[in-house]
This record gives structure tokens, C-alpha cells and sequence, in this order.
């Protein structure tokens, strides 16, 4: 392959340079709807799962087709999407703040012959390829992370996951049976990139061991004060270290019973991989949300300390997602977020209902915070 | 056939949901076969050898991903994510695997032409794989060689008129909801505010100047379609200080049961029928409805436009007119500190353009963070180690009870020697005249 | 006077020591009507503010008349109501845990005998010797402290406070018009011997201005490491100092921005007193209580950073709180404890209805708790 | 004539409310008259010097105490706090003003014969001020010289079999509600739980041997009318297992207002009639309560027994049959952490004597809070350090829901190494071989 060059020149990098140009301007991209009615909107409706009308004061109505995807995509499938969008929506779309594809269209008979036609696409492998749904009291898209796919910090896959969890809520991606909004996520470390933290269900890849000291390279690799001073818990100390070779050179150790296994070490300092089979895996986060709706946004709690990676699929993690979402969704009023769900009948009870084990990591013990975690009154339930 | 045997990756081709193995399967052949004679400007089995290292991961339980190298575009401090593979002799095709983050348009509305434009562009420089999108909002272009950035970033410059988004110490690639574009609730122009602070601030968006990263994100309405309170070191969120509009014919209609609650989105359970006491008004957290007689009547004085009433009847109950939106500072993701939701610290501010004050509120609050941040420490984690009271003196905003959910139960006061009659300079000697030892 | 020795030989202080032995017995001081009925009671009734009857399973009654009273007693008073337990309660009395005295009678017509006696006892300066009231939704007695009586390091009289508050409130001592209980506490520092930290109504008396060093004898009086490991803010370090003599000392300084002004050092330490007329005063605290009903147990928030000290009689504290009072008497249901209100109604409510100013004082900015103090909602009312 | 001018103390004799001014000035005047011919140990006029320095005081807007001396008697490390006045020649009557502090009664029951005997005692070695009681729950003599203390100790207990409280760090005099003495909501007898660790553990009470001070009080129920979650480092409070007993007929006269609401304590005003639905079922806190025609409903598995409708209904509704107690620990002041309530250890353990099973919890806590607690670090401190699973682990008890409000949020969890397959220790080099650097 023949290297082609665009025009820029290494020996000039500067030569008619063009930058801080920032994105293409929002309106280059509205419909002709969308431009008309901008601010005039008046209503909408959801006509069926993934299929939303919206009617703006002028009586122009827009309609939406809503599709699941996997945010990895390829160019062949983003071509794809092209085509259909240039067939029924005159080449106009739009992707939502959860992955999810959104036709958008000036008339009602499109809608459903859009409906049909991606009834019929389906990968080689037989799953769909944009499946319609994702709005309402339903299950939408999975906000993720890359996991394996490319972060070199994870403690689990992110598509991996995310893919085996929505083929078992795959129904309720399609349906509005849930008394609200349920909102999956997954972070595939601590550093949690998706608003993991304040989800109803959060899956988290978590690493349970120390770092390894690569003591040999450390010095050469990594700003030792920086990756002393990135430890949450000040587990980390300088320490001159022998080699094999009985060389010392400089290094660091680590209290291991400090350790909580953020990874922010190893942020600082490619010498401290903490990745390992048995270490790594699922924590699950439940009752989080972020709307101001009703109650105040909420941070998710620590439900299930650990899940083994159970590669490729995952069943244990997602049979106790599964478990959890029938049990909310058996038990929740109408409008009742998963955490206020929990709130209302109490977690003593939640654990009960979810069947899910109580173990002493659940209780918070990171800084003065934890106290009010605890239960400072008589009132509790059996 | 396939360059490396996934047979742990193929049981996830099945089941309905849409499989990102089958999708870059698809892609390798196209790859391979090229009908449209592309010269590929990276290995062509790029995405066999993302395939192979995946199963590997798969199977080791491990990333074999080597910690990011410090790549990136002449005289940008952001937008590439630098990635080696630890493994280049068997996948040679990833041995380099960078990602490039590229700033999506506000509200992520696209033309055809111009996603097939960024398509081609991958398809010739790139792996061809993508995130649609990133977390933070950006188109990613997940994989490329070192030598590809430059020609990369050159091209869609001078071509596609389109710029790299943040990554490092700057600020992040800002992003919004998708407001008034389509959604009735929008209090303010979500795109228009993200694009014009974007424009505004390319300089601190592409250069490291910052203690870290700095994130912004566009909420039209407190349902916060974007998450921004929970993830953006300043969120803005829309908001109203008059009344909430009311259509009471509608709302006879939705009593009537002729209009669906909640515009049909419980419309996958039979949940009996419309009841606009238990459904809204019992469920109103400031108990600030009521009915009288047939007319639904709103003290608004007390209403928190918590959404809840508005959601459950759009097409009887509106938002207000007098529009502006809430700044709440500091959230972020746990490292180090633990999580951060955004506090509230400005109630209400206008959002008409140029936006002005807004700006002004950013820059002050950025001036005290460069002065006082530690390195790797975000704006909220300063906020708590210094306290809301310096935010508030660096912002120059007064202390009012919005600022807080309730006042502190520690009387732990930190009077200030000039808010104390006297100072705090006093004489032992005078004291030990009339307090004898 | 003549020493008079009880039998104790100061040269044999073993010689038939008795010690350990505790507190004298509860039942022997049990009335009958109780010894009889423990364990038994039916249901009580108020039949009017101060007076209760306790019905037993057996159809007994007892009677209960309770009296305010400074908890600050000469055994004149004692003795004095002494004789009016003889004269109707057959010598049976008990005291609450409000310093309230509670007479044990066993018939409903010696009730009537000793509420006439006991509204005509006043002192010679005029005030009633033993009021009626103290139950219900009334305010009872003020739980409180020292102060200037007994302590070394309150920043406000306890006593006195107290009597100014009680005047000021006595009518609600009296009556039950309130939505529910109003406890109001009093601690005259911030070691709040007492519980005001969970009070509806809490006066705490608080220092304003960092120790005083007395380096010529600090090294003398104090464990210098004990005083520096006392500041809880770290805000005391060792230093050496140069006397006006041109001696130098062991002593210490302080970082007078990081004080926070707890005396905790003081109490460590004589040589540090913070005592100080124009920095001394009173903080306010509301919004808390201790029982379990209906919500959990809370904390008192501070609303009123700082009133200075107006003796004898505290009148911006008094009509503070007078004002207060009014505030939650006119606006909370019937129930509601005054924290519970002020919750319902938010706490930028609380402020404009008790007419209070805000200030940054109040915002919390003590330890990474602080942080959920704030507000993390777009939720708020103007 | 008074020996000091008291103006500013005179102010306060005036309002209804007692005056602790008038009532010092009274005994003043008796001791100087002394009819009852006591052979004064200390000096006569040491009310009236009491009265002075007070005075000055509220001249100087300051204490005219020194700070605590330490005297006490033989044997014993707590039970007198030393006090001494910083203008002795002033107030020669007050140059010692020590208090001790006697340990209560049960309940705070008296008879009349004894509080006299204590009268005498205090009017001829002490001041005859006194506390009744002190904010802990003693009988405190409040001002005698250091001659006294071992007199008025020696009479105390070989006169009066009465015995000191506490005070240093030792366990504090234990104080309880009337309980089951004349209250029908008492779940286990608290004076005899109290009396009985109280004579138990005399040498913890006399002897200081802990970190810091330690607290225990008795709550017979929920409603806590000794406070004790506020401020015990152990809190013990009633409940129970079983289901509120209900008497309808008398919820129906409740109903038909035959019988005042929570009995009569909101006689001060009028509320409007009584409605059940309003007042105690949309009040209870589970919403485990409703009518079914005219019985009233308890589902009592969700019940959290906070009281409220017992309380509002006392003839109809009942505490249950199965009691107990829980145990509640780490409540304190702000100093130094900031205030801390208790919290929940032992949801429920049964209070019949010899109570064995609540002394080894005690015991379990003690040896744990001896061995790791710091010099002057209460319970609820060490717990906060240590984290409330090393309490658990001292106590031998197991983890269960009931012991958090919520879960943690942060995902920071601690494992141990036993905890985890394989263990903390690894070989880089095996970890090289599959991931080069
Ligand atoms: C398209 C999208 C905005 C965008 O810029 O892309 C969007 C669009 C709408 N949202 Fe949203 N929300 C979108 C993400 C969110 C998020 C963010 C998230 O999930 O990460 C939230 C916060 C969720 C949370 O609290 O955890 C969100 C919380 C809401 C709520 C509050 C729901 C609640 O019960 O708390 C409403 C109100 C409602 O549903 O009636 C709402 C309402 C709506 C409405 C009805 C607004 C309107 O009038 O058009 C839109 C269609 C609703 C639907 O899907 O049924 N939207 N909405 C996002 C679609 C995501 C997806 O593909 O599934
Ligand atoms: C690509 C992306 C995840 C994704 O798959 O979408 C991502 C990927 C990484 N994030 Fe992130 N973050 C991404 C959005 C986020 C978000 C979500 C958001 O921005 O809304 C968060 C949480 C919000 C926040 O900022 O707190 C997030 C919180 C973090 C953190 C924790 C920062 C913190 O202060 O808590 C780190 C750690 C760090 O900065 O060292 C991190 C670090 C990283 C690094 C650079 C790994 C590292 O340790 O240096 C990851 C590179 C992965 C790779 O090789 O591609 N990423 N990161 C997201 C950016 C794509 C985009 O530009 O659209
Ligand atoms: C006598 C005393 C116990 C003692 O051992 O001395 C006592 C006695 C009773 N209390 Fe109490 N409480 C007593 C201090 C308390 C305290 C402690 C305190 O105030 O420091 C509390 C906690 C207050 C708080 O939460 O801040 C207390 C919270 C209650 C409650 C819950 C009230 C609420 O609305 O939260 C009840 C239930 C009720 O009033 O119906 C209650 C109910 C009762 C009953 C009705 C119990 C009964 O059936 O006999 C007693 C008479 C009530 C009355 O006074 O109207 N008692 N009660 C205390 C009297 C103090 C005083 O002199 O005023
Ligand atoms: C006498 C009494 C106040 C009263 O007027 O009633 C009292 C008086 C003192 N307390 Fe207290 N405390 C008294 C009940 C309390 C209570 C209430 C309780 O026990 O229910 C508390 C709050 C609950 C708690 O223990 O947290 C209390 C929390 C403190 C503290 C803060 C301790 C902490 O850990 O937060 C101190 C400071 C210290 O220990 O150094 C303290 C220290 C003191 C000292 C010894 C002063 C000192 O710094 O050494 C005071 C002696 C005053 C004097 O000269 O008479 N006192 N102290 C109370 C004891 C009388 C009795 O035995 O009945
Ligand atoms: S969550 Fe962690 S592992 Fe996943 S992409 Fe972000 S930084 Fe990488
Ligand atoms: S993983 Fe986190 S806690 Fe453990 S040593 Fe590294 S930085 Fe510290
Ligand atoms: S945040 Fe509000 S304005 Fe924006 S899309 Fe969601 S509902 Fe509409
Ligand atoms: S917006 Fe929320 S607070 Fe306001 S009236 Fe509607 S439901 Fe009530
Ligand atoms: S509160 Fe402070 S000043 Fe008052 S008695 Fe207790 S320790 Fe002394
Ligand atoms: S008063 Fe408190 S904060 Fe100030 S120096 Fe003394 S101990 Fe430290
Ligand atoms: S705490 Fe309960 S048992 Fe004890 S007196 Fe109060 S109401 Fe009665
Ligand atoms: S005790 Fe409280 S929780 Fe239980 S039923 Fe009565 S009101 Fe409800």
C-alpha cells in the first residue's frame, strides 16, 4: 500500500495550516422540519415503542424512528444506515445521548414502510441489525465504554457484556411494560467513563488486585512521585528494590490492605498493570438516576460486590440484571424509578425481592462520608 | 476464512440484539474484497487482527492493550487517544491502533453525504470502525497508525471543514440534548449555547492548560436528556421562573382518558385508568396542585419544575415563558475522591445569546481552578477541599439558601479575623488581670 | 466552723471503705400505684397541659402533675417541694429527663388540691416556683448546661439564657397549640453537654476568636503534644517563643485561619483560653429531634451564625427564636416536628418565612460531608 | 443587705418562668440565718459569693472559672470535676467550687426521706446548689471545697448506701426513660436493664480504664424521651418483633371522636375533627396502613414500628407481644469528628435478665474500642476510622441490610486476600509473557 499524502507537509507542519475550527455548525444538519419548527414545538407522542411523532405549533408534524445499535460500528454499517436514511428520510438523521439511531421523517405512510423494511435486516450472524424501540417506560440502549476493544485499564469487556445483557432484556428494548424509565449502563473501569454512577442498573468492571510491580522498568517508565501521589489511599511509598541481577534501583511498594484497586496508579504508571482472570470482574450498581424528575438525581449503589468474568457471555451477571428488573418491575408503582422503588420499600427489602445475598462490602467504609450510610434510627424492617 | 479462529466472539453473532462481532466481520470482508478499490492507507486486515487480539482477550480475561503512548497532531495537546497493542507480532494489524476523536455536530443531526464523507475518509486512513458516538459526544475513529493523524487531521480541515474534539487537560468536547430542535421542554437553545461556548473556547478545547480535563453539557430541561449533572464539571440545565402554562381543556382530555398519560410511554402495561390525583398531583414532591372543581390549579411560587406534572400531560401543561437555565458545578466520575453530582451555583441566568454573562460566570470560575487546582484535580474535588464558600468568593456570587439542601448541622464556623469585632490579636496580660492562673 | 469528720481517717483511707455499690435501688422509691402496676399500663391520657393520668390493666390511675423549674436548685427549693410530695403524694415525686419535677398522685381530687397550691408559690422576685405544663405539643423545659455557673470554658451563660428563653416562651409551656413537640436545648459550648445537636430548638454558645497563648507558662501547664493533638483541624503546631525577658520557651502556635474556635485545645490545655466578650455569643441551631416517629432522628442546622451576648437577658436571641416559633406554629400540619416543616417547605422557605438572612456561615464546609449539603438538583424554588 | 450588688443578675428574678437568681439569694438568706443551726463545713456566705462572681461574668462576658483541677476521691477516678475560681480574694467562698456527681435513681424516682437526707448532707459539707440532674442523668452537688470530698463520699455511702457517677474516661453514669414504671409503650424494663449494668460494671464506672468516656442509655421505645440515640455510645431502645395489637372498637371511637387524638396532646388549638386517613395512615411513614370498611389494616412485615399511629392512638392500638430491644452505637458530639447519632448494630436482641447475651456485646465492643481506640477517641469515632465492618468483625455479628440506610455508592471496596482466588501475589514476568511492555 502506497503511502498517499492529504498535502500536509512534516517538513512545514505549519504550511496553510487550518485549526480550531471547532464542529460543523448544528444547523447545516436540521431537517427541513426541524429548521421551521425549532422552538415551536408543542407536544409529541409515542405512536408505538421507537416511534414518536412530534407536532410543532404550525401543525408540521415529525416523526421518529428510534433504532438500537451497537455504538461499535463499522463504516459498512454506518453506509448502510445512509442508505435507508437517504430512502425514507432525505438523507436526514440523527444518534441520541445513548447510541441510538433516529430517522427522521416528514410523513406517517414512510414511518411504516421504514418499519417494515428494517423488520428485515438482520446480520449473518441472525441478529438484527437495527432493531425499533428504546423510548417510554422501556429499556433503552446500553451507554458503554471500549473495554477490550481499546482501553488498556478494564476489568471486563464493554460490547461483550453489553451485547449478551440486551439480548436478554432485548423484549423491553422493544416494549413500555416498565413502570419508568430503566436506564442500563456499563463502565468497564473505575474510572467509570458513562454516567455509571447514577444509573438504575450499572454494570462496573472491577479489579480486586494490587498492582504488580514491574520493579525493573518502573524507574525508566513512570514519574514515580506522580504515581505516589495518584493513590485515593496513600498506599503507595517510594522503596529501593534488588533485582535478580542484584541491582537496586528505585521503585515503589504498596500497603496492599490500602488498596481498593482503583487503577489510578497504573493511570500514572504503565508499571503497575493490576489486570488478572481471577481478580477482575462485575460489580453491579443499581437505583442511580439523573433526571430531576420527582426525586433528586441519585447515585447507583453497590448491590453484588463481584461477578466472575464469564466469558463470553456472562450468565451469572445477566441473570441477576434479569432478576432485578422483574422484581422492579413487579413491585414499582407507576413512574417509580428503580431507586425510588428501593427507597420506598426499603433496601432490606429490595435485597429480599432481587434475592440477592447482603455481604459486608456493601456497607460503605471509604472516608467520613460512610457514617451516613448507616442506619442512625430504630425504624427498619425484619 | 477468518485469519484467527474466534470461537469465543461467535457466540456473541447470536441473539437478537444487534452483534458487534457479525458487524465487524462484515467489515473485514468488505476490507478484503474492497470492492471500491480503496488504497488503503493501513493494514487491510486491520479488523481480522481486532478480531484476533479480542478473542485473545477474551480468552486471557485480560486487555492486551499496551498503556496509551503519548501521540497526537501538531500543536493540539488533545483529541488522539495513542494505543499499542502488546501482542504486534501476532497482530500485526493493530500493532498501532490510535483513536481519534472528532467534535459531532450539535444535537448529533447528520446529512448522508456528510457521514459518507467521514466514512471514506476512515475506510482510506482507518480501520473503518467507529464509536457512534463516544461517551463524552465525539465521533471516534477507533484505529489508526501514527503516521495517518497528520493526513488524517489535514483532511478534514481542508476537505470536510471539521475539527479534532478534546482529550488531556482541556476542556472536553462540549455536548448537548437535543432541545429545541425537537422537544417541547427546551428552555433554551441547547445547540446554539454548546456551539457558540465551543467556538468560543477552542483554544483551552485543543491545548493543555487546565489541572485536568474540564466538561461541559446542555440540559434544555431538568429531565436532562444529557446527563449533565451527572457528568460535566459545569452543567447547565434549563429552566423557568413563571408559571408552568395550562391547557384545562387538555386537561379534562387526559382525565377523560381521550389523551394517553406520559404521550403513551406507559403504553406496554394496562396500569387501569388515568388518575390525576394519584398519577400527578400525590406525586408532585411540593404538593403544589391541586384540582378545584375542574380546573387544575398550580401554586407556582412553590413549584421546584421538577417536570414531573408536564411529563405525565404535554399537551395541557407547558413550560413557562420567562426561560433561562440553572449552572451547577463539579460532577464527575469517582476517581479519586468519589463521585460528584453538579451543586447548584448559579439558580437562574439568562441564556440568550452572546451569552455573556455565562461566559463570564466560566472564566471566573476556570481562573480560580488554574490558580488553585492540583494537578489531576477536577473543579469539584476543589470545591470540597477549599469549600463552597471560595467558589462562591472567586464567582462572586452572593450566599443564598438555593446553594444548599439544608445549612450545615456542624456549627464548625471559620469566622474570618475581619468578620470579628476586635480581630483576633489580643493580650494575655490584660486577660490574666481579671482570669488569674 | 469546726471540721467535723462523717468517720473517714485520711491516714487509713481503705479503713471499712464501701465503695462500688451504685445507685440506690429504683423500686425503693417506686409508689405503690406503680410498684403495683409496672409493666401493666394501659393507655394514659393529658387531661390538661402539665396534668396525665396513666391508666393501668388492673383500672388503676395515676396521676401525674408535672412542674417546670430551673434545674439550677437550692435544697431550700428541694425541701420545699418535698413538703408538697408529703402533703399529696404521700412523699412520691420523680424528675424528668427534662428537669421537670413530676408529682405521683393517686387521686383525681388531690390533683385539683395541688394545682391550687402550686399556681400560688411564687419567689419574692415574682416568679412562679412551679409551673404547670411542660406536656404534648408544648414546649417543655429547656435541657441545658453550666454555663457560667460551673464551667471554665462556655462562650455564653447557661442558666441564664435559659430563664430569658423561658420567659419568652412560658406561655407555651403552658398550653399545647403547637404542631408537635418543641424541644429547645442549651449548651454553652461546642462540647454541648446536652443534646442539642438534635434539637428543634438548639442555643449554643461558640467562640469567635483563636486561643490565647500563654507562653510564659504554656510549657508549664501542658502536655504541649496533647494540646496539638487535640486540634482537630491541625491547626496548632510546636514552637519555640521569645519571652519579653529574652527567654526562650517551649510553646505553641496557631494557625488562626484554620481554627474553627472548638476550645478543644483549651480543654487540653489553660494556657490557650479562647474566652473573649466581643467574640463570644450565641450560634442558633433548628430543625432537629431525636425520636423515631414518623421520619429518623436529625441533626440541628445552623441558622443563625452568631448573635453576640446581650446580658442579662439575650433579647435578639430571644426574638429570634420567639420568631421562629411563630413561623413553624403558623406553618407546619399538625405532627410535624419543626425540622420535618422546614424539609417540607425547603429550607430557602424556612429562611423567608422566620425572616432569617443567609450567609455563607451557614453553607457547610467541614470535611468531604459538606458536600452533600449542597444542592445536586435543578430542583429549588425561587 | 447582699454581700455583692447583683444588678445585672436582679433583671433576671422578674418573668414567670422560675428564677435560678431568686432561688440562689433564698438560700443565701438561709444559710446566713441557718435556723436549722447546721455546722456550715464550708463558708456561709458561699451562695452569696456564688452570686458575685457570676455577676461579674455578666459584667465581663466571660467564665471566672479556672479550667478543671484534678481532685477526687481515694480509689476512684471519676465522680468530682475539680473547679477552682480565678478571683479567689474576691470570692474566698467560691476559691474551691468542686462538684460531684451522684448517681441517680432509676427512673429519677425519689422519695421524699431521702432527698432530704441528701439536703442535709449537702447543706452542711456543700454549697447546697445543686443539678437535679446533670445533662448524663446524675444528682449533681454542685460547689464544695477539696476537704469535703472524701467526708461527703464516706457519708454517702456509709450513711445513705449511695454511691458517684461517673465522669473522666470511664463509663458514664447510664441513665433510662420511666418506662415500663408508668409508661405503656415500654418494651423491656429499662430501670432494671439500667440498674443492672450500672452495678455490673462498677469498676468501669469508678475506674478509667477507656480510651475516652463511654455512655449508655435506655429507651424503652422508639419515641426515645432519654435521648438516648442522640447520645449514648451505646443506645438501647425497645421494640418489637410481632404485630401492633388493635383494639377496633376503640379505633372507631378515635373515628367517631369519642376519644381526643394522641391524648389530648393537641388540645391547644383546634385541628378540626379527627381524620384517621390524614392523620395517621398518610402519616405512616411504610404505608403499611389502611382501612378495610371499618377495621383498620396493619401490614405489619413492612411496619418499621416508628410509633406514630400507637402514639395518635394509644387506647386502640398496642405495642406488640414479642419484645426486645435494639442496639444502637457511636452517638456523640461535634467533638472533635462531628456529631454523630447512633447507629444501628443489633436490630434485635431480647432484654430479659440476666441479660447475659446484651453483656457480651457490650464486652465484644469494649475490648475491641480498648485494643485500637486512640487517647480521647469515642466509640463512634473508632467506627468511623475503622470502618463499621471492623465492628462487626470485633462483634462477631453478620452483615444483614438492616444495618445501612443505602448501600455504598462508591465502588470502593476493600478485599482481602483471602477473599480473593489466587491471592494478591503475582509474577510480572509470567504477566510479561503474555503482555509485552
Ligand atoms: C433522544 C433523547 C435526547 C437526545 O438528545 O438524544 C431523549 C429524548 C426524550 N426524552 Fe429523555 N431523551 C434521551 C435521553 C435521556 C436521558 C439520558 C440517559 O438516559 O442517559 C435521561 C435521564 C435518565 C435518567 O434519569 O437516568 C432522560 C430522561 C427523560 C425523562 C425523565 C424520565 C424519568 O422518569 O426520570 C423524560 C420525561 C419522560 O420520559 O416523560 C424524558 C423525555 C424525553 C422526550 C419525551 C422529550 C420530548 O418531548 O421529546 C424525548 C423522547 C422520550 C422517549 O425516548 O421516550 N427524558 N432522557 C435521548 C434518548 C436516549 C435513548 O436513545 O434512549
Ligand atoms: C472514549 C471514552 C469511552 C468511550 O468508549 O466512549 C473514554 C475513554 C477513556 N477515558 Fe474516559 N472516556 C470517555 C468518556 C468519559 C466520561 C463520560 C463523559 O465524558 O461524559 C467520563 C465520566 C465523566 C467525568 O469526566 O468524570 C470519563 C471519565 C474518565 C476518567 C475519570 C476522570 C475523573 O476525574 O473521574 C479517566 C481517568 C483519567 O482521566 O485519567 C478517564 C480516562 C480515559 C482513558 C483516556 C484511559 C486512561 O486512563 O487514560 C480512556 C481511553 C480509552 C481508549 O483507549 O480509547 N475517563 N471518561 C469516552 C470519550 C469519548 C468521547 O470523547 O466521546
Ligand atoms: C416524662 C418523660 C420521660 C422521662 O423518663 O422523664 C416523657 C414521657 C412521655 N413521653 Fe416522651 N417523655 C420525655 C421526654 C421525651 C424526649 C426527650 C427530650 O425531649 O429530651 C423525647 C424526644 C424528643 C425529640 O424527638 O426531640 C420524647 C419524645 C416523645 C414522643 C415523640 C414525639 C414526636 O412527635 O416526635 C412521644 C409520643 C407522643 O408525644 O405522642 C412521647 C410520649 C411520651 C408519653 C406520652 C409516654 C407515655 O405514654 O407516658 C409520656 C408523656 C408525654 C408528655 O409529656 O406529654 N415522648 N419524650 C420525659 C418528659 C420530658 C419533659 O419533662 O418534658
Ligand atoms: C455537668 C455536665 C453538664 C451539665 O450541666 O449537666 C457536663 C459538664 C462538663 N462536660 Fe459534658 N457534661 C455533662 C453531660 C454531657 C453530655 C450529655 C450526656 O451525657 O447525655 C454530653 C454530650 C454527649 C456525649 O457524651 O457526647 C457531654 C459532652 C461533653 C464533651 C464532648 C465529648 C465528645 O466526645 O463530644 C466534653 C469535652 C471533653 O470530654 O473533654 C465534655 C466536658 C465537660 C466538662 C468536664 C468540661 C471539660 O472540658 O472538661 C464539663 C464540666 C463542667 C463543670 O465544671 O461542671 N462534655 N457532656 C453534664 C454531666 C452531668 C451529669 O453527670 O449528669
Ligand atoms: S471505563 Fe476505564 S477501561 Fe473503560 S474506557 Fe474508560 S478508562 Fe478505559
Ligand atoms: S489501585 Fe488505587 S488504591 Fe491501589 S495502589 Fe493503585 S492507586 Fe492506590
Ligand atoms: S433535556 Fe429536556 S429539553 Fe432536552 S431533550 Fe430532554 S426533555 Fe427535551
Ligand atoms: S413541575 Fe413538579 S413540582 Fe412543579 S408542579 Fe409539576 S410536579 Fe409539581
Ligand atoms: S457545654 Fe461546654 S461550657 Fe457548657 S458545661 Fe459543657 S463543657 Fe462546659
Ligand atoms: S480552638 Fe479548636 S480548632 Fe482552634 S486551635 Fe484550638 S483545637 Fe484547634
Ligand atoms: S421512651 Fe418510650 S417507653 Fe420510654 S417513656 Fe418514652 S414513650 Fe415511654
Ligand atoms: S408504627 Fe409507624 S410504621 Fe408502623 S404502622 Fe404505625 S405508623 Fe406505620
Amino acid at each position: 500500500m502506497a503511502f498517499i499524502s492529504s498535502g500536509y507537509d512534516p517538513n512545514e507542519p505549519m504550511k496553510d495550516r487550518i485549526s480550531d475550527i471547532g464542529p460543523r455548525k448544528y444547523d447545516e444538519f436540521y431537517p427541513p422540519l426541524v429548521a421551521k419548527n425549532k422552538g415551536k414545538w408543542l407536544y409529541h407522542e409515542i405512536l408505538q415503542p421507537g416511534v414518536l411523532v412530534h407536532v410543532a405549533e404550525s401543525g408540521d408534524e415529525l416523526f421518529t424512528v428510534r433504532c438500537g445499535g451497537a455504538r461499535l460500528m463499522s463504516t459498512a454499517h454506518i453506509r448502510e444506515i445512509c442508505d435507508i436514511a437517504e430512502k425514507y428520510c432525505d438523507g436526514y438523521l440523527r444518534f441520541t445521548t445513548r447510541n441510538n439511531v433516529e430517522f427522521l421523517l416528514d410523513s406517517k405512510d414512510k414511518v411504516d414502510a421504514l418499519l417494515k423494511d428494517l423488520e428485515g435486516r438482520k446480520f449473518d450472524g441472525g441478529s438484527y441489525k437495527l432493531p425499533v424501540g428504546g423510548t417510554g417506560s422501556g429499556i433503552s440502549n446500553i451507554v458503554h465504554t471500549q473495554g477490550w476493544i481499546h482501553c488498556h485499564t478494564p476489568a471486563t469487556d464493554a460490547s461483550g457484556t453489553v451485547k449478551a445483557t440486551m439480548d436478554v432484556l432485548f423484549d423491553d428494548f422493544k416494549n413500555h411494560r416498565m413502570p419508568a424509565h430503566l436506564r442500563v449502563s456499563m463502565a468497564c473501569c473505575l474510572n467509570m467513563c458513562g454516567a455509571v454512577h447514577c444509573s438504575d442498573i450499572a454494570i462496573l468492571g472491577y479489579h480486586r488486585k494490587p498492582p504488580m510491580l514491574d520493579h525493573e522498568y518502573l524507574d525508566k517508565m513512570c514519574e514515580i512521585p506522580l504515581a505516589i501521589a495518584a493513590c485515593p489511599t496513600a498506599a503507595i511509598r517510594p522503596s529501593k528494590v534488588e533485582l535478580a541481577d542484584g541491582k537496586t534501583v528505585n521503585s515503589v511498594a504498596v500497603k496492599e490492605e490500602r488498596c481498593m484497586f482503583c487503577g489510578n496508579c497504573y493511570t500514572m504508571c504503565p508499571s503497575m498493570p493490576l489486570a488478572d482472570a481471577e481478580g477482575d470482574g462485575i460489580v453491579l450498581m443499581v437505583g442511580g438516576k439523573v433526571s430531576n424528575r420527582i426525586s433528586a438525581p441519585k447515585f447507583s449503589k453497590v448491590v453484588v460486590a463481584f461477578i466472575p468474568n464469564e466469558m463470553p457471555r456472562w450468565p451469572t451477571m445477566t441473570d441477576t440484571i434479569k432478576r432485578i428488573v422483574e422484581a422492579y418491575s413487579a413491585g414499582a408503582n407507576k413512574y417509580e424509578r428503580l431507586g425510588e422503588w428501593a427507597e420506598r420499600i426499603g433496601w432490606e427489602r429490595f435485597f429480599e425481592k432481587c434475592e440477592l445475598e447482603f455481604t459486608h462490602h456493601l456497607i460503605d467504609d471509604f472516608r467520613d462520608p460512610a457514617y451516613y450510610t448507616w442506619r442512625q434510627t430504630s425504624q427498619f424492617k425484619f | 476464512m477468518a485469519k484467527h479462529e474466534t470461537p469465543l466472539l461467535d457466540q456473541l453473532e447470536s441473539g437478537p440484539w444487534p452483534s458487534f462481532v457479525s458487524d465487524m466481520k462484515q467489515q473485514a470482508e468488505v476490507r478484503a474484497k474492497n470492492e471500491a478499490n480503496t488504497e488503503f492507507q493501513i493494514p487491510t486486515d486491520v479488523v481480522e487482527d481486532l478480531l484476533g487480539v479480542l478473542e485473545l482477550s477474551y480468552k486471557h480475561g485480560r486487555t492486551h492493550w499496551k498503556h496509551g503512548g503519548i501521540v497526537g497532531v501538531f500543536g493540539y495537546g488533545g483529541g488522539v487517544i495513542g494505543r499499542y497493542c502488546d501482542q504486534p507480532e501476532q497482530f500485526p494489524g493493530v500493532a498501532h491502533f490510535h483513536t481519534m476523536r472528532v467534535n459531532q455536530p450539535g444535537g448529533k443531526f447528520y446529512k448522508t453525504d456528510y457521514l459518507r464523507e467521514l466514512c471514506d475518509l476512515w475506510d482510506f486512513r482507518g480501520s473503518g470502525i467507529t464509536n457512534m458516538h463516544g461517551s463524552t459526544g465525539d465521533i471516534v475513529f477507533l484505529g489508526t497508525t501514527t503516521p495517518q493523524l497528520e493526513e488524517i487531521f489535514y483532511e478534514l480541515t481542508h476537505k470536510y471543514n471539521q475539527d479534532l474534539g478534546g482529550s488531556g487537560s482541556n476542556l472536553r468536547t462540549p455536548a448537548d440534548c437535543v432541545g429545541q430542535a425537537r422537544c417541547e421542554y427546551a428552555c433554551y437553545d441547547t445547540q446554539d449555547l454548546c456551539y457558540t461556548l465551543t467556538q468560543e473556547y477552542q483554544d483551552e478545547l485543543h491545548r493543555p492548560a487546565f489541572p485536568y480535563k474540564f466538561k461541559f453539557k446542555f440540559d434544555g430541561c431538568p429531565n436532562c436528556c444529557v446527563a449533565s449533572i451527572a457528568r460535566s464539571d459545569i452543567s447547565f440545565i434549563g429552566t423557568w421562573k413563571d408559571n408552568i402554562r395550562i391547557d384545562q381543556e387538555a386537561v379534562q382530555a387526559y382525565i377523560g382518558g381521550e389523551l394517553a398519560p406520559n404521550a403513551g410511554a406507559h403504553s406496554g402495561r394496562d396500569w387501569g385508568a388515568f388518575d390525576i390525583q394519584k398519577e400527578v398531583i400525590d406525586l408532585c414532591p411540593t404538593n403544589c396542585m391541586w384540582m378545584e372543581g375542574n380546573t387544575l390549579k398550580i401554586d407556582d411560587k412553590e413549584c421546584t419544575r421538577c417536570m414531573h406534572c408536564i411529563n405525565v400531560m404535554p399537551r395541557a401543561l407547558r413550560i413557562g415563558e420567562d426561560r433561562g437555565l440553572s449552572m451547577l458545578v463539579g460532577a464527575k466520575a469517582p476517581i479519586l475522591d468519589g463521585a460528584q453530582m453538579g451543586s447548584l451555583l448559579v439558580p437562574f441566568i439568562s441564556a440568550e445569546a452572546p451569552y455573556d454573562e455565562i461566559k463570564e460566570v466560566i472564566e471566573s470560575i476556570w481562573d480560580w481552578w488554574m490558580e488553585e487546582g492540583k494537578n489531576r484535580e477536577r473543579l469539584g474535588e476543589l470545591i470540597k477541599r477549599q469549600g463552597f464558600q471560595r467558589l462562591l468568593e472567586a464567582t462572586g456570587i452572593k450566599a443564598v439558601p438555593q446553594h444548599v439542601q439544608e445549612p450545615r448541622h456542624n456549627p464548625y464556623i471559620f469566622w474570618k479575623e475581619d468578620e470579628v469585632p476586635g480581630g483576633f490579636t489580643r493580650d494575655i496580660n490584660e486577660f490574666r488581670k481579671h482570669h488569674l492562673r
